[in-house]
């Protein structure tokens, strides 16, 4: 067992958490952080494998941190989308 | 599975299948998990063939640092569809009433509270946060680092400015739709402008390419913290906008 | 370099709608913005007739791929752009999709609020869809993806409303997750091949346990987004609360975009993974699909609700493109070849019909909304009187979606149908028209009540609320409308684009 | 590598779990994202463990950092 096999198995655990927990949670903010954890297993696995030669291969750290990016980019509109509704709700019960 | 989404005021984990499926799902999940594992133990370690390719083209790529290089000459068309991501986000965010295009974009207010402890920290600590995001800037070209994280940092000085409750931004306004743009518009003209020497879209003629590289990510960084400000801004619905009424009244003469 | 043919021209096809998106961001006024629209769709417009002019026409012998690569670095270590047949064909459907729509939406927007965001935003999407089915490249097409989720999501989110909005998040939910799905594979398939290039992943691919799981983990990606029954839970309220035009484009182009990549991988990049078992799962899942779209979209009480389950079961009808792959015991190599070859080009034939029929059926329904203020089934009774342009719109295309002659729905019909005899897959006959006949119930439904003349005449006089719609909006669904009929009589153009660089 | 070095992989990468599934059945809302900012500071130490030094600033300042904030934000809003 390697290192980078070591982090590969983490990742893939994290994934199988992550997946479980954005199917099985109502919550959408769980829901959320549940496939933000997903999405930190998939970039594990990436690094992981990226460690795993003799010299490291510098391709998948940029898609990471482009994979990264994204990730924010798609938990703020899920956040921003869950502000709204929930403005629109208290509006409703207001009235 | 997504029928049943709840914002819910409290955070229970209340699921909405029976236990039964989600048992089988958990079965499901745990199987395909393991598979993968002993696929993966069982193949083993990999040399990338791209290790070496990446290292003999370093040279060529005008930046020092292979991460950057990767994200901003060998894959950098990537990163300039990431760009756009951003700024969808940025648009899907950005609040909904356009006719207040003819404010300012940063306006001075009078804070409700004023928190002094956040004040004296703000005075020392601005400065420092932009020259350490110009630095941060600066060595992505050599060591870690780069547009993203020195973006990341700026936004932190701004959305401090926003908490410190002095100013407020105005993102319908032109100057800041000119900074959520500017990064994807740099980018696809220097993308566009390389074709006249190399005649490939992209492909940064080598003397030049360090000097360009530097020139999208000064851009990138700006509309990145402007998208992160802007996001954090979004979040915060109420609060800023109570006394921003008032604001647009002081302000215009 | 030697990039003087037709390939240096694809990279405009995705800096237009970008260079479109930004401008729409920049200027802030109506006119402004309409004007950028009509720029943008007249030069991609211009650009796709380039290039298909510059296309090998001898068919069947060519097995040209066109490729670009970006910034100058070959694979594996840059990206590449790449065009065939079949991208080619998406690529022009989108092209003409997206001209027509920007028309419509120059006029269904012209009063909203929502317009400053709706530009940029349908810009960016188009810049998206285009990346994609451009990409040549499995990371790069992450991030197309990304891009034409978190835009469909934004351009949902625009009505505004409680349920629009909640069905934004539960289609972005659902994207992101499908995203991270596929993410996993490409982790996977650049650690067993070194490789993200589409061509040298299929020079390369074996069939071994991670191929499996990548190709499992891609699947139930993209058929996630691609509203595959039982995954299609998002699809009915996000097509159905969106836009008028928002929703004609979801339905026409989002989800074929991942059904593209689907075909790209199952057919191409990881065809020495691909069991038959699999092959017929996918076309049972495709059958349900269409039996189970068509008995919502009969019970649909709201007009959209109806069009957008009709999309589920039209999805069903592109998955029955995989057990049509099969090999039998005793076929050669090259008869394989030419029944993929067939199955592809009824399946394209079928993306091409429904995407011009759905879309004109969304803009119908959006005129009607437009014109009503709602879309309830049970109070259409009489409305063919004032809103004639429509609702004609809304019968040819339901004519095409049925699949009768000679609209383009019943050639793709008929070209499936001649696959699935071929191949001696009798039962999927029965399932296409079954299909066929519920849509007709469901279709028929509708326009049933809309030309029927009310029994008291007091009841001729205009509904409450009514508003006349500018006469550019029927007339643009009215001429997606005619476009099924059209290419319902030249089929040869399509299956002759199909076949370009399809050499297997 | 030696066993040290060993034993700190396993710790790093099994405190990532356990923090990831602690995240997931938190009561509360604040304590759950308190937990996720906590799990991205430990992957960023894993990133630096397999010297991934571009992903563990990134991993700090946006991963944990930015959407640590804009989750806590969004709490505030939500009331939960």
């Amino acid at each position: 067992m390697t290192q980078a096999m070591l982090y590969a198995v983490f990742g893939i655990v994290l994934f199988g958490v992550g997946l479980f927990g954005a199917l099985a949670i109502a919550h959408v903010m769980k829901k959320l952080l549940a496939i933000n954890i997903c999405g930190v297993g998939v970039f594990m696995v990436f690094i992981a494998n990226a460690s795993s030669g003799v010299a490291a291969d510098y391709v998948p750290h940029a898609m990471v941190l482009t994979g990264i990016v994204v990730a924010v980019a798609g938990t703020a509109m899920a956040l921003s989308l869950v502000v709204r509704i929930n403005t629109l709700e208290q509006q409703e019960e207001d009235a | 599975m997504f029928n049943n989404l709840t914002l819910g005021r409290s955070a229970q984990h209340k699921a909405d299948l029976p236990v039964g499926v989600l048992f089988m799902v958990a079965l499901a999940i745990a199987a395909a998990c393991l598979f993968l594992t002993m696929a993966l133990i069982d193949f083993g370690p990999a040399e990338q063939p791209l290790v070496t390719l990446v290292a003999s083209h370093l040279e060529q790529s005008g930046v020092e640092n292979p991460v950057t290089a990767v994200l901003l000459n060998f894959r950098s068309y990537d990163t300039l569809l990431e760009v756009a991501v951003l700024l969808i986000v940025a648009l899907a965010v950005m609040p909904a009433n356009s006719e207040q295009s003819k404010v300012r974009f940063i306006s001075v207010l009078v804070p409700t509270e004023r928190s002094f402890v956040l004040e004296a920290f703000l005075r020392w600590l601005l400065p420092a946060i932009v020259v350490t995001s110009g630095y941060l800037l600066w060595t992505g070209a050599a060591l870690p680092g780069g547009a993203f994280q020195a973006g990341a940092l700026l936004a932190g000085a701004g959305i401090l400015l926003l908490l410190a409750g002095h100013h407020s931004f105005n993102f319908n306004a032109s100057a800041a739709r000119l900074l959520l743009v500017v990064g994807l518009a740099v980018f696809l003209l220097v993308g566009a402008a390389v074709i006249l020497s190399s005649g490939i879209a992209l492909a940064y003629p080598q003397a030049w390419a360090g000097i360009l590289i530097l020139v999208i990510e000064v851009a990138a960084t700006l509309t990145i913290a402007a998208i992160l400000v802007l996001l954090f801004c979004a979040l915060q619905v109420e609060a800023p906008r109570a006394n921003y009424e008032g604001l647009i009244k002081e302000e215009r003469p | 370099m030697p990039l003087s043919d037709v390939s240096s021209l694809l990279p405009l096809l995705v800096a237009i709608p970008l260079t479109g998106a930004i401008f729409s961001v920049l200027i802030n006024s109506k006119h402004g913005q309409v004007l950028t629209g009509l720029l943008a769709a007249l030069s991609l417009a211009l650009v796709i007739g380039v290039i298909l002019l510059g296309l090998p026409s001898d068919g069947l012998q060519s097995t040209a791929v066109f490729r670009y690569p970006i910034a100058g670095w070959e694979a594996p270590l840059g990206i590449a752009l790449s065009l065939d047949g079949f991208s080619a064909l998406l690529l022009t459907l989108t092209t003409f999709l997206v001209t027509v729509l920007t028309f419509y939406s120059a006029y269904y927007f012209s009063a909203s609020p929502a317009r400053v965001r709706f530009w940029p935003l349908w810009w960016l999407l188009v810049a998206g869809i285009n990346a994609l089915f451009l990409s040549a490249d499995i990371f790069n097409v992450y991030v197309t993806l990304e891009i034409i989720g978190l835009a469909a999501v934004a351009l949902v989110a625009l009505s505004g409303n409680k349920a629009g909005l909640t069905a934004a998040l539960r289609y972005l939910l659902v994207g992101l997750l499908g995203s991270l799905c596929y993410l996993m594979a490409v982790a996977l398939l650049y650690h067993v091949y070194g490789t993200l290039d589409f061509a040298q992943l299929a020079a390369e691919a074996e069939s071994n346990p991670l191929s499996w799981s990548a190709l499992v983990l891609i699947t139930v990606g993209l058929v996630l987004k691609t509203a595959l029954v039982p995954l299609h839970f998002w699809l009915p309220h996000a097509h159905g609360s969106a836009p008028a035009p928002v929703s004609a484009i979801l339905s026409a182009l989002v989800v074929k975009a991942s059904f593209y990549l689907l075909v790209r991988f199952w057919m191409e990049i990881l065809a020495p993974a691909v069991t038959n078992g699999a092959l017929i799962l996918l076309g049972i899942l495709g059958g349900l699909a269409i039996l189970w779209g068509c008995i919502q979209a009969l019970r649909a009480t709201r007009l959209k609700l109806m069009v957008a389950y009709s999309t589920v079961a039209q999805i069903g009808y592109l998955f029955l493109l995989f057990p049509l792959l099969m090999s039998a015991e005793g076929t050669s190599a090259a008869q394989l070849a030419v029944q993929h070859q067939s199955a592809l080009a009824a399946v394209s034939y079928f993306i091409v019909a429904h995407a011009c029929a759905k879309a004109a059926m969304f803009i119908a329904a959006g005129n009607i909304i437009h014109s009503l203020g709602h879309d309830d089934i049970a109070k259409l009774q009489g409305m063919a009187k004032y809103m004639p342009l429509s609702l004609f719109t809304f019968a040819i295309a339901g004519g095409s979606l049925i699949g009768l002659p000679p609209s383009a729905g019943f050639i793709a019909k008929w070209l499936l149908l001649n696959v699935a005899i071929d191949t001696q897959q009798w039962w999927w006959v029965v399932i296409i028209l079954t299909g066929g006949l519920l849509a007709a119930l469901a279709i028929f439904r509708v326009l049933d009540l809309a030309f029927i003349k009310s029994e008291q005449a007091s009841e001729q006089v205009a509904p409450a609320h009514w508003r006349k719609v500018p006469v550019a909006m029927p007339l643009s669904g009215l001429a997606l409308a005619l476009c099924t009929m059209a290419l319902g009589f030249n089929a040869d153009l399509i299956i002759d684009l199909i076949t370009i660089g399809g050499g297997e | 590598m030696t066993g040290s070095e060993l034993v700190i992989d396993l710790l790093l990468g099994c405190g990532t779990v356990v923090t990831a599934v602690l995240c997931l059945t938190a009561k509360d809302m604040f304590q759950a994202i308190l937990l996720f900012i906590s799990m991205g500071l430990l992957v960023t130490l894993a990133w630096v463990r397999l010297g991934a030094w571009d992903v563990a600033i990134a991993e700090a300042a946006i991963g944990a950092g930015l959407t640590g904030a804009l989750l806590i934000a969004t709490r505030r809003q939500l009331n939960c």
